[in-house]
């Protein structure tokens, strides 16, 4: 529905400062995912744009208006929270209904567009009901239901599967993703679940210490993190420290060379090499690829439909591969037996090194 | 067998406990004026004796109007001052907390005796008399339950998911509306089990209104104690009968609303 | 703004619960043997007066002995019945546990007249005086307290985590072993506050010895009500003050054991 | 240490039974995995032979004595809890040293055995520490050394791994697994996460419903798992349901004949065809495969590392298919496309059909 611009908002509790000068523009009906470890801002972010929580400084724009200093309740936007938050003492109909309530909207009218909202999320016939009756992937689509009824400017979500069970959160999170695009819905998502965020959202913000590290969609980031945490956080890596050397190539501490992708760092800049553990190929496989290296196999991990391989080397920590399994292809090997491993130059990716860890 | 002796040993102290009760209810129905073991015989005389009695008549009524009105007043000023510690940090409200076990370390006796002196410095000094009227004995009521109330409603409140009415917020409600449609109704179990504590505990005290009740504004476990020291008949027993049913019915009924094992 | 009406009423509901004991605190110090406000000066006097006088002196040994056997025996049964309660199921444990209430449920006055008019009963028919020694009033108050013992003493129990014990047992402990070794010390807190509170609800009890106390075995707090029915000056002032600090200084002590606010 | 031998046992509790009949026998040093959805009697078969439960019937045995009778005290197995179970009022020294204080060992030799058990799991120096001034690693650690220290005949652990983050969840679980071998202990293991046990146990051991569904290796299960069920809870699959036909081939109830694996089944049988997602290839690389298939592609998921396509098929469930990703070699289609998908005869499995779903 409506666009949302957050431009240089500051939140500080007493001496803490928990968002930090963030800018952040939603154009049309797009759902992003605000991802992060704990603690990292992304609920403030979210509650700052419902109005729970007041700016200490900069701009909140939901559409044409300035919400920043809008109270909560007139600012027309669709919360999802955690643990469902459904009034207890009202029925399925009386919880979706109440948002319309509030809006003065006629009963007839409000029993009509209840029972829609309903069917959106297949539980028509569970009017009467309280939420007490029902599961919780019931309840987690009537707060779905009483949040779209209002038809919100922006629809927000606060971890929103984080209390259901495996099975439930891959239905309800297809549920909102085809309720979300169907609506055109502009969404905001916060989870610190990063199968959730690549799943559900078209943009990813990944957010540390009250600062955006990096945004884009799920690939950009996984294939082209800007630094370490991002690389780590968003699946697993294998880091090279080093510097970057003329010619597109990559020197190690431990004094190993290899080719690397094309990158915007400037020639002998310390850098990191990240290589994905599933890039990595074993055995003479790896002999045709740009980067080439002698290792000896720490360690078998078998593992269903992967088997990861641990490899040592000499100047250097070991590095993960992970190989996926077929019946008759599996990689097997004794421990401290000699393996090539190897990797293409573009399925590496090069880190500037601040000297973050 | 150890199963055995362990059940046994659990029913003497269950026995022991309920025994007082058992017997009272027996001797309520003696057909006998003095204590005789065993009665001669059983009959329904003594109930009737005490409904007939003014003095048991009259100090039940005082004690409910006086147990009325405290527990109102209690529970309206408890959950407001509930809300503001539960809700709104400010300084000292750890302390205000600590402060609220003063029920338990303020012996009876001394708000007794400091209420009495009290009012008879306000006698002396304004000229106006508390004790004469019910109003002394409904504030030291008052002061004896407030704090249970504030207890129980605050950890009701605290026990709430605060998201609930964000919800209710979010969807456009202001705060009065919140607070009509979401927060008060969620208070419901808090606010029942607090009158019914407020009323328990201030029906049965006597330590309290022993000091500062005044000829005609007795309430009923002083009246009982008065009754005991000239008579020794199955009325008494008749009256505590009675009284432990108003109390035992009370309970159940709350029970419905909210599960007491979970309050007390 | 909000905030100041806030917290000036939960300072209000504060003041109105403190003041009685701030005021008598106060008048404890009158250089005065009337209730003369302002007073003319202030001294310890009372203090070594009531230190003086033999009714209080032998009302707060009398209290000493019968709250602590009281106590005692509380704390163990207590205990036991909690084992017994909390870790074997037999019929009826939700009933027993429900008749642990029997506190609410029977006001003290009535538990006060039946033991009054059983150990009459006793006295007549087998000859044995419960009341003229302080038998009666350790009964008495044992029934008072032995249901807070076991409610606290479970509620800890409920809380401990089993495969701790079963940890010594794998280890080797036997089952008497793993008790002492293991259960008993983990007990700790809950014994601490059940013999707290058996203590402190104990020592303040006014109406359950009310009836059952004879001459020469008066708690203190009946010591203190007889004292004003002939006299008012600060002496009881001065006492009522000493059984704060007395109750005070306890729940402080304890509270290093256990923290207050989880237990109450 | 000593081996272990579970023969025809069964326990009740009241009219439901626990454990059903069940036999399993451990020779040796090996480390097994009790691993099932909750309720399955995994914990309850763990807490039989720590001697917790008594059974209703059937014996067990270890080493050479039968212990069905002995109490747990005198069964010498060394047991970690879910929840650590430490003695939160001794030290670490005191809590590592109560097993040898039941048996009587004299202080010195006592002290000496403590300081051996805590620098088996790197925890010297911390012989004064309570349990509360520990993390939830250490306290396990130190679990781990008061069990380890009174040299048990078997090694029990209940979910260990269950209470710490995913990072020492990795740590701990590698320090059981390296002290168990190190120290040749025969241990069961009781999980519910199928990563966890392939991870940590020589052989896994499959229950529901009180009873041994399946047992063997980590891909002896994972490639032929003998259920639905077995197949569904180790890791994802495909199922077609058919019947086997005369000549090794399988016909679906669709009307799609794929060619299949060897199997005792007989001709005509009622099966299930079982197809992991990992096994499965797409695009022309699927042409040369002994199966091949028509489908349109119905969702793509991006999850980093792979990526989920999800293919429907006329006459048959959408399946699934796992991708690798590698930079340069990731699947791109429109929802709707058409594609070919194929798998080898050998990558399938052939399960014999009860009905179960």
């Amino acid at each position: 529905m409506a666009s949302l611009y957050i431009k240089n908002v500051t939140k500080d509790f007493g001496p803490v400062r928990a968002i930090d000068n963030l800018s952040l523009a939603i154009e049309g009906p797009e759902l992003i995912a605000l991802l992060g470890p704990s603690g990292c801002g992304k609920t403030t972010l979210l509650r700052m744009i419902a109005g729970f929580v007041e700016a200490t400084s900069g701009r909140i724009r939901i559409g044409e208006r300035d919400v920043t200093d809008v109270p909560p309740n007139l600012r027309n936007t669709g919360m999802i929270f955690q643990s469902y938050a459904l009034f207890p003492h009202m029925t399925v109909a009386e919880n979706v209904g109440f948002g319309l309530e509030m809006r003065k909207i006629a009963k007839d009218e409000r029993m009509k567009r209840v029972r829609e909202a309903l069917s959106l999320v297949h539980l028509n016939g569970y009017e009467d009901r309280y939420p007490k009756q029902m599961s919780g992937g019931q309840r987690q689509r009537v707060a779905i239901a009483r949040a779209l009824v209002i038809r919100p400017d922006v629809f927000l979500l606060d971890e929103p599967l984080s209390n259901l069970d495996a099975v439930l959160r891959q239905s309800v999170g297809n549920e909102i993703r085809e309720l979300q695009q169907r609506l055109g819905l502009t969404s905001v998502f916060v989870t610190h679940d990063q199968k959730e965020a690549l799943m559900l959202a078209d943009r990813l913000v990944v957010m540390k210490a009250g600062r955006i590290i990096q945004e884009g969609s799920g690939s950009d980031i996984y294939n082209h993190p800007n630094c370490r945490f991002v690389a780590s956080f968003l699946g697993k890596s294998n880091f090279f420290e080093g510097h970057r050397q003329t010619g597109g190539s990559f020197t190690t501490a431990g004094g190993l060379t290899f080719r690397c992708p094309d990158s915007n760092l400037a020639d002998g800049a310390s850098a990191l090499l990240s290589v994905r553990p599933e890039s990595i190929r074993l055995g003479p496989e790896a002999s045709k690829l740009d980067n080439t290296l002698e290792a000896k196999v720490a360690g078998i991990t078998y593992l269903g439909s992967l088997t990861e391989v641990e490899l040592g080397f000499p100047g250097s920590d070991n590095i993960t591969v992970q190989l996926q399994n077929r019946p008759g292809a599996e990689f097997r090997a004794d421990i401290g037996a000699a393996v090539l491993a190897g990797w293409t130059a573009g399925s590496a990716h090069l880190i500037a090194d601040h000297g973050e860890s | 067998m150890t199963k055995l002796i362990a059940s046994s040993f659990v029913t003497a102290v269950l026995a022991f406990l309920v025994l007082p009760v058992i017997f009272i209810v027996w001797v309520a129905f003696f057909d006998s004026s003095f204590l005789t073991f065993p009665p001669p015989g059983y009959t329904f005389h003594w109930f009737a004796e005490a409904a007939r009695n003014p003095v048991f008549l009259n100090g039940f009524v005082t004690s409910l109007i006086v147990v009325a009105i405290a527990s109102t007043i209690s529970v309206f000023s408890g959950a407001m001052a509930a809300i503001v510690l539960v809700r709104y940090q400010f300084p000292g409200r750890e302390a205000l907390n600590g402060l609220l076990l003063s029920p338990l370390i303020i012996p009876n006796i001394v708000l007794g005796i400091a209420l009495y002196i009290f009012f008879i410095a306000i006698a002396d000094t304004l000229s106006i008399d508390l004790i004469a009227s019910n109003v002394g004995l409904i504030i030291a009521h008052t002061m004896l339950v407030l704090p249970w109330a504030v207890r129980l409603i605050g950890a009701n409140l605290i026990g709430m998911d605060r998201s609930i009415e964000e919800a209710a917020c979010n969807l456009g409600a202001k705060s009065g509306t919140v607070f009509f449609r979401v927060t008060l109704p969620l208070m419901r179990g808090g606010i029942v089990a607090a009158a019914l504590f407020s009323f328990i505990v201030s029906f049965e005290n006597l330590e309290l209104s022993l000091l500062i009740v005044s000829p005609g504004h007795t309430t009923l476990p002083i009246a009982q104690m008065q009754y005991l020291e000239f008579n020794m008949d199955p009325t008494i027993a008749a009256v505590s009968t009675v009284q432990i049913l108003v109390i035992a019915a009370l309970l159940l009924i709350t029970d419905r609303f909210v599960k007491l094992s979970r309050i007390v």
